[in-house]
């Protein structure tokens, strides 16, 4: 075990990296496959080092589902932006609003931020992590509170999830 | 297109020229660089303009663009990187061996 | 094959390599790897020399590809000569800072050798890109360099330095830019068969394209009224490094007549782009030589003058473009070149043995070893204003000789003698001070104590200065010996035909594709 | 239909850097600045895959990467100086 | 045929998006209204143009070409994170701190 | 003709003062004796080996003989006896030897001589030069020598300002006038086709009648004058006189003054004969005559009456050579013997009473007849010679002179008498001071309080002043018989064409000659005793020009002059050299285009129509560059600006097909961003002062210029075809360079020199600033990160993480590609070098390094030896340097691959890249830690 995670550092990454390498290449032939992974298994013996204490992923599937469900709420986002942006400035009620975190995992409470940012009305400013706290502003907040809740729901849970935390 | 590659390649080379002009270190940097944008446009386009392909040997291409000014740019831009940045520490020495950052801090009067 | 050609560019580029590996090594090491580099490029320079001296042109074809498409090295006469003079300068500046100005500051080595890979570079290389190429690494060196141990002086002096070099680089690029995009080809020999078949419309940018190059080239001389800055980085530079500056004005100078006999003169018309102007600018640039000579509080400003002045003068060889023209001006360059090396080893003594007053012309206390140091004085100032009856006095009398068969003939001639007579006098009061005035007290007794740091003598040091005063000698004992050389030279490059032939052989003609 | 899309799809895109350059110029603060820069090369991603697609060329896809990889290295960059000055240290 | 229509689309859909984002970088009144525009839509329309050239190259090349796929991916991640750093920096800038909600700390 | 034995005896003679000079410092060493023994024993032998050659010479003959040295530059090491040179010969040789022997009774006991005799020999052999010279321009080699060696000899006594500044005034005008007979003598060469003598003398009238003779006739003249100290350059004579007694009565009385008549004499038949040297030698000569006997008469110093009477007869001999007729000139040839003799003889006397008195105040001297009987015959007989007494010898060639004046073909009609009465007057004059020095010194009463009592001298210091004047004597009474054969030979080289029917005797009758002396003493003796009034007059009215003090004040005045010029032509600002670099080649250029008129700025081709994208595009670029100058003194705000024309530069090389342009331009653009956002923190946000309007109005102008001028020459290149060599590179990347990318290709194979090239720039920059920051301490200016969540964001850092490997797999992916897509190992190694620099982003200096353990100056010297190594290999295989190798590898179950050795070469390009950017960025990320260590002293951090 110790001699696998000396030479399997990241098994992640390797396996992003392979992945990548394949798309990459274009080409899933047995050769650029084998160079794919000549790369992605020496690559982070250089790597490891800068991501000191890495969550795993305790269930990959949700990891999926959470995936599905971040790219279809970034394609409502998009049109919500739309219409907000093309529409009526004057409208508008822009808010900062801080969401308080369950999350210890400053990885997780980044991914986290980062579907907020990606999703529907809000930009994450800035995540802490001692205070627990995601910062985001909203162009258009009619009721923070739910807000709030939403975000916790649809995202942070899922989240905690994945990563078993 | 040759009269606006023309007169981008001016624009450029005055915009750096004058800035080259300018009495602070950090001016006569941001100007060399964009005379340096100009320069290697001007040998770029000493290829020409009208390639209809990058220049990549790969069956079936043909008009490919002419490589041998784009190696040379390649060059240029390299060494022109290495000056600049050399250039860069060379305004903070004179900075804080002479405590201004104006270029004619040699002034002897 | 013999790789003849390409030594005195790998010997200090692999070195350099090799220093920078050894990184963790103590200084004294360093020295030995490149004392051992420049012996050994010392040898493989005149193991050039000697095997161009039956007229053969060595035309070494890197990465094995034809001329004019890959990149060839040319080494004929006239790059054998640099090359053999970048190497004895380097001798004497390896020797005389391993006495401690190499240990002022960091990689001083490595830059010394990258510095010596790029003359070297620059002066065999047979291809007007790579030439930038070596131009920027030798001017990369030498920012380097000019800038070793800091100080507040050398950081004002540099900025303006890399500054207006970078400038310059600039204008090469657009001249390469506009001469590829004009011509198509940048291999030097193809010039001569290009030039001549440029159509008569086509022919005024590559005109205005040879031109930059030719500004590019008398701008790294130092030609008024773009060489301004040369005497403030000469004389700011740490003395080993301003010892190895010498050579670096006879790069432009170098380029500029390569690119004439080669380019400029073989096509009707380019032949005339430096005709009427670049005399006058010399004379001028010698005339500012002569007002900074004068103007000079200090040995090291003298010195800076001196070089003006000979650039002033060899661009008055290159303007005359006759074949005695070159010889003369050949013969001078090697003359002047040791000597204002020697002059700069010269100021360095006088300087440490006068501490703090330096080598500014005041009272200060008594130079100790005047054997050495007035035995130096005497053959470099003789040497330097060109009196009698050294190699300078020789120099001179060749470039006026030349001379005496262009229109601009009085004023180079009034030009050569005034500055030979001011800096003779410039010398000579400076020797009257340095030597000839007592003491000022036993405060300046004790100056020099107070950087007694800087051991007044030092063997390294003396050797170079010994060095390049036996070279001064050489250069006038043997005058005949090389001045016929520099006459072969001079005829070597004025029949251009050889270099072509040598790049080209009985190749068939270069097939050229037309854009668009 | 592909070139009639693309001809559109430049036209957007010219319009939006244009916006971009807009709002570069005006500011009013530097971050305005920053983000339309950032944006201005996100755009330009677009325009450079778009000129892949209407050249039916693969050559392209690295620019496109690049200029991704640094123009968000840019913009980090410039906001930490804002942020503090001491970008690296 | 059918991939080319498809591709058409992408790309107009996108390019629609791109513009959005940048018409609100335009008109937005506010530094972090002006966020959203490039942070979502932009992102998201490059992001569709990528996938259109991707369907394209596959298309014509006859075989999967996933690498555009790479960049889409770095411009999700990295959008987030541009984001954040630059509401930092206004908020340094403007000298405001996150206002009220901020005052919670 | 007399070839071998020729040859050797001249080169021995001409070498012997050379190596004496070295044996006399040598012996010196031993002891002072052993030194005037070498010294003394070197014009003995330059004289024996002078012997053998007389009787040749001495019947006509002229001995040449040459060895080619430069003979492509006319100076051969030609040697030449003849009459005159001859008579000079004796003249240095002979002297020599009695100025040997006086020195070491003059000098002071405690210099060893050493020092003194190896520069009098030196000058002696530079002397002998000069007069033994065949080949003009060695002449001119031997007569700088003597400048030079003037010039220390003068200085010999150099704790005296005086004498420092006498000697630089005399190198001043010899050495000067020297260059100008270079001038003058490489035109005569020129003319006669020839530096021979023998060339150049037989060709007078070639000379004369040619249009550069007046030029070269005054070049020539300049250098005579100065060195002869005629008027209006003899000011450095007199002051010359600081020198040692010895070194005057040498020098400045026998010898080097007589360089420039000598020249005269040497080079009459090829310069005189014509209006222009008779105005010029004759108005010189006689200015300097009547001058110098004036100034002599005036002068209270012993030694400045003999200078200027010196000068005074130096001016006759020149007015001879002058007057151009062939009696002249023998008279001028008869008067150098003469004066040389009776000159150098009083000189010693004078050294004699120096050295006797302690003073040379002619004020304070008087009676000397009392103590020193002897000296003091011996000093009225060589007086009464330079005064013209019958029976001495200086009476005999001044009788010359009166009868050549009277009658001169010049002066006709009613200006018969101008000559002859000038030559009276100025007899007078030297009458008049001849009689100072006798009754001045001699007699007229008591000495006045002279540091010490005069007595006679030495024995042997008084007896080559008993030789010179028994010399005197022997040719004013016997001159024919004494002289006769050595002035037909001496001025029978001057007068090649033959000697005119002249008769050597002390008396030639009662006739107008005679008449003109005897008023001369009459009148002489008449002003010597008014004197006094004209001490008053000179005293009170003469300027002072010709002092060591206003030599001093010229110099240094045109020292500050130097110095002002420089200030103004050179003002040391930047921005101006840049300003006038920019206006010459805009200059230049337009004059290349210009002065051949052929066809306009529009070349052959058609132009193409612009696209509305590049018409935007070039807005957008405008948009750049102007907010990028706008903005410019608001730092941050300029490089957002300048990052937009990076852009649209990066798109333009995208739209016409330059991908691997793009990425280089992508690439360097940031990182080159990062490294001025780094050095900005240094600088001050924003710099408050503008230039002034017209400073920006002459900048705008300047910028415009160049770059209207860059526009039009691309217009010019783009309409044109071009005729191009890089067919080959697309035909042979794939054949022969195994890449399929031509560019990367070209930059690793055909080009790869220039890249091994590019790299050592590169490696050469990130070191060059490694030792620049040595020992830099600099204050930041805006250091005001609160918090480490300011300084390392959370998201940032944590999305960094993950994103590190998956960049560096790019870089590999584009190092591997790049042979044969657009890619390669630049761009790769800065897309890894941009990777680790965003973890020095996200995380700060200190996580990435403690996580890089790399000493980047050795990864650079490893990816330098790498790309050369690659290209050394190929000499194992007898190829050249960088001759790259490729094959397609085909292992079993796995497609097939490439290997090429230009990838390897690659490898080490990527190495320079990713070491030389992170090398850069680490060194200048920790400059502000600095001030901390700052405290350390220099000199203990310095490592190498
Ligand atoms: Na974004
Ligand atoms: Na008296």
């Amino acid at each position: 075990m110790n001699t696998m995670s000396r030479f399997l550092p990241q098994p992640t990454i390797t396996l992003a990296i392979i992945g990548l390498w394949v798309f990459l290449g274009s080409s899933l032939s047995l050769g650029n496959l084998l160079l794919g992974v000549i790369v992605g298994v020496s690559i982070p013996w250089i790597t490891y080092r800068f991501w000191p204490d890495q969550p795993r992923i305790a269930r990959p599937l949700a990891g999926i589902a959470l995936f599905g469900l971040v790219v279809g709420d970034i394609v409502k986002a998009n049109w919500e932006v739309a219409r907000q942006v093309v529409g009526p400035v004057d409208a508008l009620k822009p808010a900062f609003v801080t969401v308080p975190l369950d999350l210890d995992d400053p990885f997780v409470a980044t991914l986290l931020a980062s579907i907020v940012s990606l999703t529907p009305g809000t930009v994450s400013i800035d995540v802490d992590t001692e205070a627990k706290a995601l910062y985001v502003h909203a162009l258009h907040v009619e009721d923070e509170a739910a807000m709030i809740a939403t975000i916790k729901s649809r995202y942070e849970i899922p989240l905690k999830e994945v990563f078993g935390c | 297109m040759e009269i606006i590659v023309s007169a981008a390649l001016g624009i450029l080379a005055a915009s750096g020229i004058y800035l080259l002009l300018r009495p602070t270190t950090f001016s006569v940097i941001l100007g060399l660089t964009l005379l340096s944008y100009a320069v290697n446009a001007l040998i770029f386009f000493g290829g020409r303009l009208n390639a209809a392909s990058p220049p990549l040997v790969l069956a079936g291409t043909s008009g490919q663009a002419d490589p041998l000014p784009q190696a040379l740019v390649l060059t240029a831009i390299v060494i022109g990187f290495g000056m600049t940045a050399y250039l860069v520490a060379l305004a903070l020495k004179a900075k804080g061996e002479s405590g201004t950052d104006h270029v004619d801090a040699g002034k002897d009067q | 094959m013999s790789h003849l050609p390409i030594l005195p560019f790998i010997v200090p580029f692999v070195t350099a390599g090799l220093l920078l590996l050894l990184n963790g090594l103590g200084i004294a090491a360093k020295r030995r790897v490149s004392a051992i580099a420049v012996a050994v490029l010392v040898i493989v320079s005149f193991q050039l020399l000697a095997s161009v001296t039956d007229d053969r042109i060595h035309v070494y074809r890197l990465g094995d590809w034809p001329a004019p498409f890959g990149i060839v090295l040319v080494a004929d006469r006239l790059a054998a000569l640099m090359v053999v003079l970048t190497a004895l300068l380097a001798a004497a500046v390896v020797a005389s800072s391993i006495g401690g100005t190499d240990a002022e500051g960091r990689h001083f080595h490595v830059f010394l050798q990258l510095q010596l890979a790029g003359l070297n570079g620059a002066f065999l290389t047979g291809d007007i890109f790579n030439l930038f190429v070596f131009f920027e690494i030798l001017l990369l060196a030498s920012y380097a360099l000019l800038m070793h141990g800091g100080g507040l002086v050398r950081s004002r002096a540099g900025l303006g330095y890399v500054i207006m070099n970078l400038a310059g680089s600039a204008l090469f690029l657009i001249a390469l830019g506009l001469t590829y995009g004009s011509i198509g080809t940048l291999n030097m020999a193809d010039l001569v068969q290009v030039l001549p078949n440029v159509a008569p419309a086509d022919q005024p940018p590559v005109r205005v394209a040879l031109a930059l190059l030719v500004a590019v080239f008398v701008f790294k001389a130092a030609l008024l009224p773009i060489g301004f800055w040369l005497p403030h980085v000469y004389t700011a530079a740490p003395v080993p490094v301003a010892v190895l500056f010498v050579i670096m004005t006879k790069v432009g100078i170098y380029a500029l007549l390569r690119l004439s006999t080669i380019g400029l003169s073989t096509a009707p018309f380019t032949s005339d782009l430096l005709a009427p102007w670049l005399a006058w600018l010399s004379v001028a640039t010698i005339g500012f030589g002569v007002v900074g000579a004068l103007a000079a509080s200090r040995m090291s400003a003298v010195i800076a003058s001196i070089i003006v002045i000979s650039s002033g003068t060899l661009l008055l060889g290159v303007a005359a473009g006759t074949v005695s023209a070159h010889a003369a001006m050949l013969y001078y360059l090697i003359n002047t070149t040791v000597v204002a090396a020697g002059l700069f080893l010269l100021a360095d003594h006088v300087s440490r043995q006068r501490g703090t007053v330096g080598d500014a012309f005041e009272k200060g206390p008594r130079l100790t070893s005047v054997a050495l140091v007035g035995g130096a004085y005497l053959v470099l100032s003789l040497a330097a204003s060109g009196m009698p009856p050294l190699s300078g006095f020789l120099a001179k009398l060749m470039v006026m000789q030349s001379l005496g068969s262009t229109n601009t003939m009085f004023a180079a001639w009034f030009a050569l003698v005034v500055s030979g007579f001011v800096v003779a006098l410039v010398l000579a009061r400076a020797a009257s001070t340095y030597f000839w005035e007592p003491a000022k007290s036993a405060a300046a007794e004790t100056s020099r104590k107070d950087v007694a740091g800087h051991a007044p003598s030092e063997p390294g040091r003396d050797a170079a200065l010994v060095g390049l005063l036996a070279l001064t000698i050489v250069v006038t004992v043997a005058a005949a010996p090389i001045s016929s050389f520099a006459r072969a030279t001079a005829e070597q490059i004025a029949a251009p035909e050889k270099y072509v032939t040598a790049n080209f052989g009985s190749a068939p003609p270069v097939k050229r594709e037309r854009r668009p | 239909m592909l070139t009639i899309s693309i001809t559109i799809a430049f036209v957007a895109l010219a319009v939006a850097m244009a916006l971009n350059l807009w709002r570069l110029v005006v500011g009013p603060s530097k971050p305005d600045r920053i983000l339309a820069l950032d944006t201005l090369a996100i755009n330009t991603i677009a325009l450079v895959m778009l000129i892949g697609i209407a050249a039916s060329s693969t050559a392209y896809f690295e620019a496109a990467l690049l200029i991704a990889m640094m123009g968000f290295v840019g913009t980090i960059a410039l906001c930490k100086f804002l942020l503090g000055g001491d970008i690296i240290e | 045929m059918l991939v080319e229509i498809l591709v058409s689309v992408i790309i107009l859909v996108g390019a629609a998006f791109a513009l959005v984002g940048s018409v609100g970088l335009a008109r937005l009144p506010d530094f972090f209204m002006r966020l959203h525009g490039p942070t979502k839509a932009t992102t998201l329309g490059v992001g569709s143009i990528v996938v259109a050239s991707l369907l394209h190259s596959s298309a014509s090349s006859g075989g999967l070409s996933l690498r555009e796929l790479g960049i889409s991916l770095f411009l999700f991640i990295t959008a987030p994170v541009s984001a954040h750093l630059l509401s930092k920096a206004a908020l340094k800038t403007s000298g405001r701190s996150l206002g009220g909600d901020a005052a919670k700390k | 003709m007399f070839g071998a034995m020729g040859f050797s005896l001249l080169a021995v003679m001409l070498a012997a003062p050379f190596v004496g000079a070295i044996l006399a410092a040598a012996a010196a060493r031993r002891s002072r004796s052993a030194a005037t023994w070498a010294a003394a024993a070197t014009m003995v032998a330059g004289l024996l080996a002078m012997a053998p050659m007389v009787p040749a010479v001495m019947s006509g003959g002229v001995l040449v003989d040459r060895t080619p040295w430069l003979p492509d530059w006319g100076l051969d090491i030609a040697l030449r006896l003849d009459g005159l040179g001859l008579l000079f010969a004796i003249l240095i040789l002979g002297i020599g030897l009695l100025i040997v022997l006086y020195a070491t009774y003059y000098l002071p006991e405690y210099d060893r001589l050493g020092r003194f005799y190896a520069l009098l020999l030196a000058f002696a052999g530079g002397m002998l030069g000069v007069v033994l010279s065949e080949n003009v321009l060695l002449m001119l080699v031997f007569w700088e020598i003597t400048s030079l060696t003037s010039f220390l000899l003068i200085a010999y006594k150099y704790e005296a300002h005086d004498a420092r500044i006498a000697a630089r005034m005399s190198l001043a005008v010899t050495g000067g006038g020297g260059l100008a007979l270079l001038a003058g003598l490489l035109l005569l060469g020129n003319i006669a086709g020839s530096f021979e003598l023998s060339e150049i003398l037989a060709q007078g009238d070639v000379i004369r009648a040619h249009p550069l003779y007046p030029v070269t006739l005054v070049l020539i003249l300049l250098g005579a004058f100065t060195k002869s100290g005629q008027f209006p350059f003899h000011f450095w004579l007199p002051n010359a006189m600081a020198a040692p007694t010895p070194v005057s009565a040498y020098l400045h009385s026998a010898t080097m003054v007589k360089a420039g008549v000598f020249l005269l004499a040497r080079l009459y038949p090829a310069l005189s004969g014509t209006d222009l040297w008779f105005v010029l030698v004759g108005t010189t000569g006689a200015v300097t005559f009547a001058y110098g006997a004036y100034v002599a008469l005036i002068k209270h110093d012993l030694k400045g009456l003999l200078a200027y009477s010196t000068i005074s007869h130096l001016g006759l001999i020149t007015l001879l050579l002058g007057l151009d007729t062939p009696m002249s000139a023998v008279a001028a040839v008869f008067h150098i013997i003469n004066h040389a003799i009776f000159k150098a003889s009083l000189f010693m006397a004078a050294g004699i009473i120096d050295h006797e008195c302690g003073t040379r105040d002619m004020r304070r001297i008087n009676g000397l007849f009392k103590y020193m009987p002897r000296t003091a015959v011996l000093g009225i007989l060589a007086a009464g010679s330079m005064a013209g007494v019958p029976l001495l010898n200086g009476f005999l060639s001044k009788e010359m002179f009166f009868t050549e004046t009277v009658g001169h073909p010049a002066f006709q009609g009613y200006a018969t008498w101008v000559l002859p009465a000038f030559a009276t007057i100025a007899g007078m004059l030297s009458v008049a001071y001849s009689a100072r020095f006798v009754h001045d010194v001699f007699f007229n009463g008591e000495p006045i309080d002279l540091p010490k009592t005069p007595h006679e001298p030495p024995r042997w210091m008084r007896l080559p002043v008993e030789i010179l004047v028994a010399l005197v004597l022997l040719v004013g009474l016997l001159p024919q018989l004494s002289v006769g054969p050595l002035l037909n030979a001496a001025a029978g080289s001057v007068l090649p064409a033959g000697l005119p029917e002249f008769k050597l005797a002390v008396w030639h009758g009662f006739n107008l000659p005679l008449a003109m002396s005897i008023a001369a003493f009459a009148l002489g003796l008449v002003h010597y005793t008014q004197r006094r009034h004209l001490y008053y007059l000179h005293d009170t009215h003469a300027p002072k020009i010709a002092s060591p003090v206003a030599f001093e004040r010229i110099y240094n005045g045109a020292g500050l002059a130097a110095a002002w010029l420089m200030r103004t032509i050179d003002n040391r600002s930047l921005q101006r050299y840049l300003a006038i670099l920019v206006g010459f080649v805009v200059v230049l250029g337009t004059w290349a285009w210009m002065s051949k008129p052929r066809g306009g700025v529009m070349g052959t081709l058609p132009a193409t129509p612009p696209d509305a994208a590049a018409v935007a595009a070039l807005v957008a670029l405008a948009i750049g560059s102007a907010g990028t100058i706008i903005w410019h003194r608001q730092r941050l705000i300029a490089l957002i600006f300048l990052s937009v024309v990076g852009l649209i530069v990066s798109l333009a090389f995208v739209r016409f097909k330059a991908p691997d342009l793009a990425l280089t331009q992508l690439s360097v653009e940031v990182v080159t961003i990062v490294l001025l956002l780094l050095s900005l923190r240094f600088l001050p946000g924003e710099v408050p002062a503008a230039s002034s309007l017209s400073r920006r109005a002459r900048d705008a102008a300047v910028a415009i210029a160049g770059g209207g001028g860059v526009a039009v020459m691309t217009y010019a290149m783009l309409t044109r075809p071009l005729e191009t060599i890089s067919g080959y590179h697309l035909a042979n990347s794939y054949s022969g360079g195994g890449g399929t990318n031509a560019v990367n290709v070209i930059l690793v194979d055909f080009r790869g020199f220039d890249t091994l090239g590019e790299i050592a720039v590169l490696a050469m920059a990130a070191l060059g600033l490694h030792a620049l920051v040595e020992g830099l301490r600099l204050r930041p200016y805006a250091s005001n990160a609160t918090s480490t969540a300011d300084r390392y964001p959370v998201m940032l850092a944590e999305l960094m993480r993950p994103l590190l490997p998956l960049a560096l797999a790019v870089s590999v992916y584009i190092l591997l590609r790049g042979h044969n897509l657009p890619g390669g190992g630049f761009i790769a190694g800065l897309v890894a070098a941009v990777a680790i620099m965003l973890q020095y982003l996200a995380s700060g200096i200190d996580f990435a390094t403690a996580r890089i353990r790399l000493d980047y100056v050795r990864v650079l010297g490893a990816g330098l030896i790498v790309a050369t190594g690659t290209g050394l290999a190929s000499w194992l295989f007898g190829r050249p340097f960088l001759t790259s190798t490729f094959g397609y590898v085909q292992p079993p179950f796995l497609d097939k691959f490439e290997l090429a050795s230009a990838m390897v070469f690659d490898l080490g390009v990527f190495l320079v890249v990713v070491a030389s950017v992170l090398l850069a960025l680490s060194e200048l990320g920790t400059l502000s830690r600095r001030e901390e260590s700052a405290k350390v002293p220099d000199r203990e951090k310095a490592r190498v």
